[in-house]
């Protein structure tokens, strides 16, 4: 038997969800799929078809742009931002991204803590929607996930013709579920997609000796060192702080940034450790592929297959992780 | 009691005529409305549509570029170019959804006292007319 | 709030500048007290780390922390004017008030280079992060053997910290070596590259540890010089600097392959920076 | 038509060994394209030209400056050129310009090829390229005229609809800048949106920074921007970004009779003036 809620009753739990919690669901609109900010009577906008939204949901925690805290102009005070307190619940969000969160959790909470991730870390519900159909680019099997990983979420739901599989996998998430509105019923899981696996042996072997092969120059030519491929990122975390001047206070403001930008490591004075794109594109990778596996033990990427379908010139990381192998120094 | 409107206006004014006309409005002592904030610029050519946009941004209801009358600058073709420059941005801005009678374009030369009152005079109650700007 | 900016590693402690000395025409030298008594005796640091220096309103940037917290001098930072952050920087008189985060970074281990001969090389504002070193050194003399400081710069006018020469090579204490690029009408000393300095001294390698900053054409070939002597990677010291925005290890921008310099530097040994994958 | 373009670009490089030829080959999907980067004549065989050869090659030959280049440009792609050398970004004896007479592309994203053309196809005038070394096909007549329908619908609108409208758009950058970065017309040395003093948009993401800044893009590219599409394409968020530039391409053609990229030679409209122009006339 497992638990199950019907689609009429999920669209009611949705509406109930809307009206208790700031609601972030998955909304179709001009052709994009965008993680978006659902009120109680929107809750029928919400596409539960959807097959991942263009941007991962990782900027709920980590804004594109957020005011770490302001300084009064007149007396110097420190102003803390406005804290939110309402509680925010993500619905819909796939294993991927859950995932992509869990690999910024790392850095971000260890000491000293990023307290501003936290508190949005720490006041959002995550309710998973598993992949029941994966797009050409995903695969989460190869970098440690699955299509139906329910590590990383508070609730699991899976869409069956007879309704959506329950699965509550925390403790707030046991306390979400909406159990007047589940029915214990015997509803067989749906089939798990199947997923190409890449290769993943010794990769990292391999990059540590072919750091200096002329093959990152190469893949580089092409990349217009855009910074979609870390925006469109569930894992990719690095950031730019910077003051802007109002007339009564100063904020401190951190943005998203990509070490895929020209000026990223330019000290000023002019001395630069990356001043091509081929070393750029190669931090990159390495970071994903080398450095954060080697301190944290994970491959930093969880086969979303953002960067690959919106890379505008076709940057594939699995044909990166594939070439690699190939590469023998 | 009412609330009035005082519509904001920023002003580029060319140094050679504009400038000149604004300060003999002054000096001649021909009223203006106090809306217009004046910022002094070599020639109107050196108004970069960046500067309009963004004088928009900061909350401008109304930008005025003025220069010499064509013929009359003082680097011979500045204005000219001016005049295509915000001949094109007017109806960007406007299909954008910024109304482009918010963006004015005047020739103002350095006698032009009384004009200078005038065309801010009617700038402002055009500005006042359409109410503040819809953000 | 005041339990918010403690927990908040981002929000800077308030800062009053108290002194700002013209070290060269485009690098000051700023003495700055942590306006809280109790912030002021709970900022402990090291010679080598480095802490944020905020001009609210610009930004904040990293520097080197230039005095010796024994010394209690004040916090003291060289600053060089090349951007939009230095310059504001520079523009501050003292009384203005800024924001100091830190500090951060791990330091020399002056405690395990008791006993040794302590050769320091630095060119231009290299010499800030070892000017501590430089104070260490004298301050427990009797610790240490032999100490030989190099100080280059591109002109006479450009050597920080002229004032504190003679204090540093009081007889017997020290060997003070001077070098510039070019010189003018009233340079007597040496005109020479650090490099040509360096191998011209012929420090001998036996028991001496090497502390080196500068720009990084100096390191590549002060580091030849050094291993042509007979120095060993391990015994040559440096301080990194690389662009950064956090100081702790999380905006991923700092790193040289998987070492990040704000939280694993800045200081390392030639040794370590042989075994990392990529260049600085 | 491939194996035209094969043996032209097989010749040049024969002939021009430290060059570099830039085509396109298949992307990792199997079916869509993507740039390659050929520096050997015995590689040509990765060369394709199908449909899905949407990407404007030119922007690459900005990073080849002082190098040999040969490139295969679609007749918009080389108005791109007509730009560049125009604007004195480019020596046109450097390049050699394998133009392809275009059948109009099929709107194409990883994995999938649509059935319908490009918007960007669907209004296209030039069928044959403007500026070339070799033609491969056949010169196409030009359409007679321009359909700006899609210009007309916003125009339609009331102001507040605009405003709303656009807001909604703009309201979704998320600041990648991938438009600036494909864009043949953006090579300044430092853009406006990177200055920091003056600060004139800076890495906010809010409403306001988020308008300022795509409205200067498209206003930098006025009476510049050829066309390709290339922005509106990479955009990760879907914004319409060609509908913006292709009002200023109509006001730019009606107030100054100007279609960029036609030719290297022209003046553009904001290089130069007619002093008989009246403020009537731009008003």
């Amino acid at each position: 038997m497992t638990s199950v809620i019907v689609d009429n009753n999920l669209h009611i739990w949705l509406k109930e969800l809307a009206e208790k919690y700031i609601l972030i669901a998955p909304v179709t609109s001009d052709g994009v799929t965008l993680f978006k900010h659902v009120k109680a009577p929107e809750v029928g906008s919400i596409d539960l078809q959807f097959l991942n939204t263009a941007v991962s949901p990782k900027g709920y925690f980590f804004p594109l742009s957020e005011t770490i805290f302001s300084i009064g102009v007149e007396r110097g005070d420190v102003i803390a931002p406005m804290n939110a307190d309402a509680e925010v619940v993500i619905f819909g969000i796939r294993p991927c991204d859950a995932a992509g969160i869990a690999l910024i959790d790392r850095v971000f909470l260890a000491e000293p803590v990023d307290i501003s991730y936290k508190g949005k870390r720490d006041r959002t519900i995550l309710i998973g929607l598993a992949c029941n159909t994966p797009s050409p680019e995903c695969f989460c099997t190869s970098v440690g996930g699955g299509p139906a990983n329910p590590m990383y979420l508070d609730i699991m739901l899976t869409h069956t013709p007879s309704g959506y599989i329950v699965q509550a996998i925390t403790g707030k998430g046991k306390e979400l579920t909406p159990v007047t509105m589940v029915e214990e019923k015997d509803v067989p899981s749906p089939p798990t997609p199947r997923i190409a696996a890449i290769p993943m042996e010794g990769v990292r072997e391999i990059m540590r000796r072919n750091f200096d092969s002329p093959y990152w120059d190469r893949v580089a030519d092409r990349c217009i060192h855009c910074n979609i491929c870390s925006y469109v990122c569930p894992c990719c975390y690095c950031f730019d702080i910077r003051d802007y001047a109002g007339k009564d206070k100063i904020d401190r403001v951190r943005s998203w940034e990509s070490c895929q930008s020209a000026g990223f490591t330019r000290i000023a004075g002019g001395h630069d450790p990356r001043p091509t794109k081929g070393a750029r594109l190669r931090q990159r990778w390495y970071h994903k592929l080398l450095y954060y596996p080697t301190l944290f033990g994970d491959i930093k990427c969880t086969g979303c297959g953002r960067c690959v379908r919106s890379c505008p010139v076709n940057i594939d990381i699995r044909e990166i992780i594939m070439d690699v192998q190939k590469l023998n120094v | 009691m009412e609330l009035t409107y005082e519509p904001r206006i920023v002003g580029f004014l060319c140094n050679w005529c504009s400038y000149a006309g604004a300060d003999l409005a002054g000096t001649s002592r021909t009223n203006y409305p106090a809306n217009i904030r004046i910022i002094r610029v070599p020639c109107s050519g050196r108004v970069d549509p960046l500067f309009i946009v963004k004088a928009f941004q900061l909350g401008a209801d109304g930008v005025l570029v003025a220069g010499c009358h064509p013929g009359d600058c003082h680097y011979s073709d500045g204005n000219y170019h001016t005049r295509r420059r915000v001949g094109l941005l007017r109806p960007f801005l406007d299909y954008l959804g910024l109304d482009k009678a918010r963006l004015r374009l005047e020739w103002v030369s350095a006698s032009e006292g009384k004009r200078f009152s005038e065309v801010v005079l009617s700038f402002t109650d055009t500005l006042i007319k359409m109410g503040p700007r819809s953000s | 709030m005041c339990s918010l900016s403690a927990a908040n590693p981002f929000i800077p402690y308030p800062a009053t500048v108290t002194g700002v000395l013209d070290l060269t025409p485009d690098i000051k030298l700023f003495t700055v007290e942590l306006t809280d008594p109790e912030q002021r005796e709970n900022f402990d640091y090291r010679p080598g780390q480095f802490a944020f220096v905020s001009a609210y309103g610009v930004g904040e940037g990293p520097y080197g922390i230039a005095s010796l917290a024994e010394r209690k001098t004040g916090l003291e930072f060289a600053v060089r004017r090349v951007g939009t952050v230095t310059r504001a920087l520079h523009e501050l008189e003292p009384g203005a008030t800024l924001g100091i985060r830190g500090p951060y970074g791990n330091w020399f281990p002056m405690e395990d280079y008791r006993g040794k001969n302590i050769l320091i090389i630095g060119g231009g504002i290299g010499m800030a992060p070892l000017r501590p070193v430089i104070h260490y050194v004298l301050d427990h003399r009797s610790d240490y053997s032999g100490l030989t400081i190099v100080n280059g710069a591109r002109s006479p006018r450009e050597l920080v910290f002229s004032d504190e020469y003679d204090l540093w090579a009081e007889p017997a204490q020290c060997k003070l070596e001077l070098c510039v690029d070019r010189g003018d009408d009233e340079w007597q000393g040496r005109v020479a590259l650090v490099p040509q300095v360096v191998s011209e001294l012929r420090p001998s390698p036996d028991n001496t540890v090497a502390i080196i900053c500068g720009p990084p054409i100096m390191i590549r070939f002060v580091l030849a010089g050094l291993k042509e002597l007979g120095f060993s990677p391990a015994q040559i010291v440096t301080t990194l600097e690389q662009k950064m925005k956090c100081g702790i290890g999380k905006c991923a921008r700092c790193n040289v392959g998987d070492k990040y310099v704000c939280k694993d530097g800045p200081v390392f040994t030639f040794e370590q920076i042989l075994n990392f994958i990529e260049q600085f | 038509m491939i194996e035209i373009i094969r043996n032209k670009a097989k010749e040049w490089l024969e002939k021009n060994e430290d060059g570099c030829v830039i085509g396109y080959e298949r992307a990792s999907d199997g079916m869509t394209a993507r740039p390659v980067f050929i520096y050997e004549p015995h590689m040509m065989g990765k060369l394709i030209f199908d449909e899905t050869c949407v990407h404007n090659l030119s922007k690459y030959l900005l990073n080849r400056r002082g190098t040999r280049t040969a490139v295969v440009v679609k007749p918009c792609d080389s108005r791109g050129i007509n730009l560049l050398i125009n604007e004195h970004q480019l020596d046109r004896d450097s390049i050699y310009i394998i133009g392809v007479v275009c059948p109009g592309m099929k709107e194409s994203h990883f994995g999938r090829i649509e059935d319908h053309p490009l918007s960007k196809c669907r209004r296209c005038l030039h069928h044959t390229p403007a500026v070339y070394d070799v033609l491969v096909g056949e010169p196409q007549p030009e359409t007679a005229s321009h359909d700006y329908s899609d210009v007309a619908r916003i125009e339609g609108m009331s102001l507040q609809e605009r405003n709303a409208f656009w807001k909604e758009q703009f309201g979704r950058c998320i600041r990648c800048y991938g438009c600036r970065q494909i864009c043949i017309g953006c090579y300044c040395q430092e853009c406006f949106v990177d200055e920091l003093d003056p600060l004139w948009v800076g890495i906010r993401s809010c409403p306001e920074d988020n308008w300022i800044w795509n409205i200067g893009r498209a206003f930098h590219l006025s009476a510049r921007c050829i066309s390709c599409g290339e922005c509106e394409r990479v955009c990760p968020v879907g914004i319409p970004l060609m509908l913006a530039n292709r009002k200023l391409e109509k006001e730019s053609a009606d107030l100054f009779d100007f279609e960029p990229g036609m030719d290297a030679a022209t003046a553009p409209p904001f290089a130069t003036f007619i002093k008989e122009e009246t403020l009537e006339k731009v008003e």
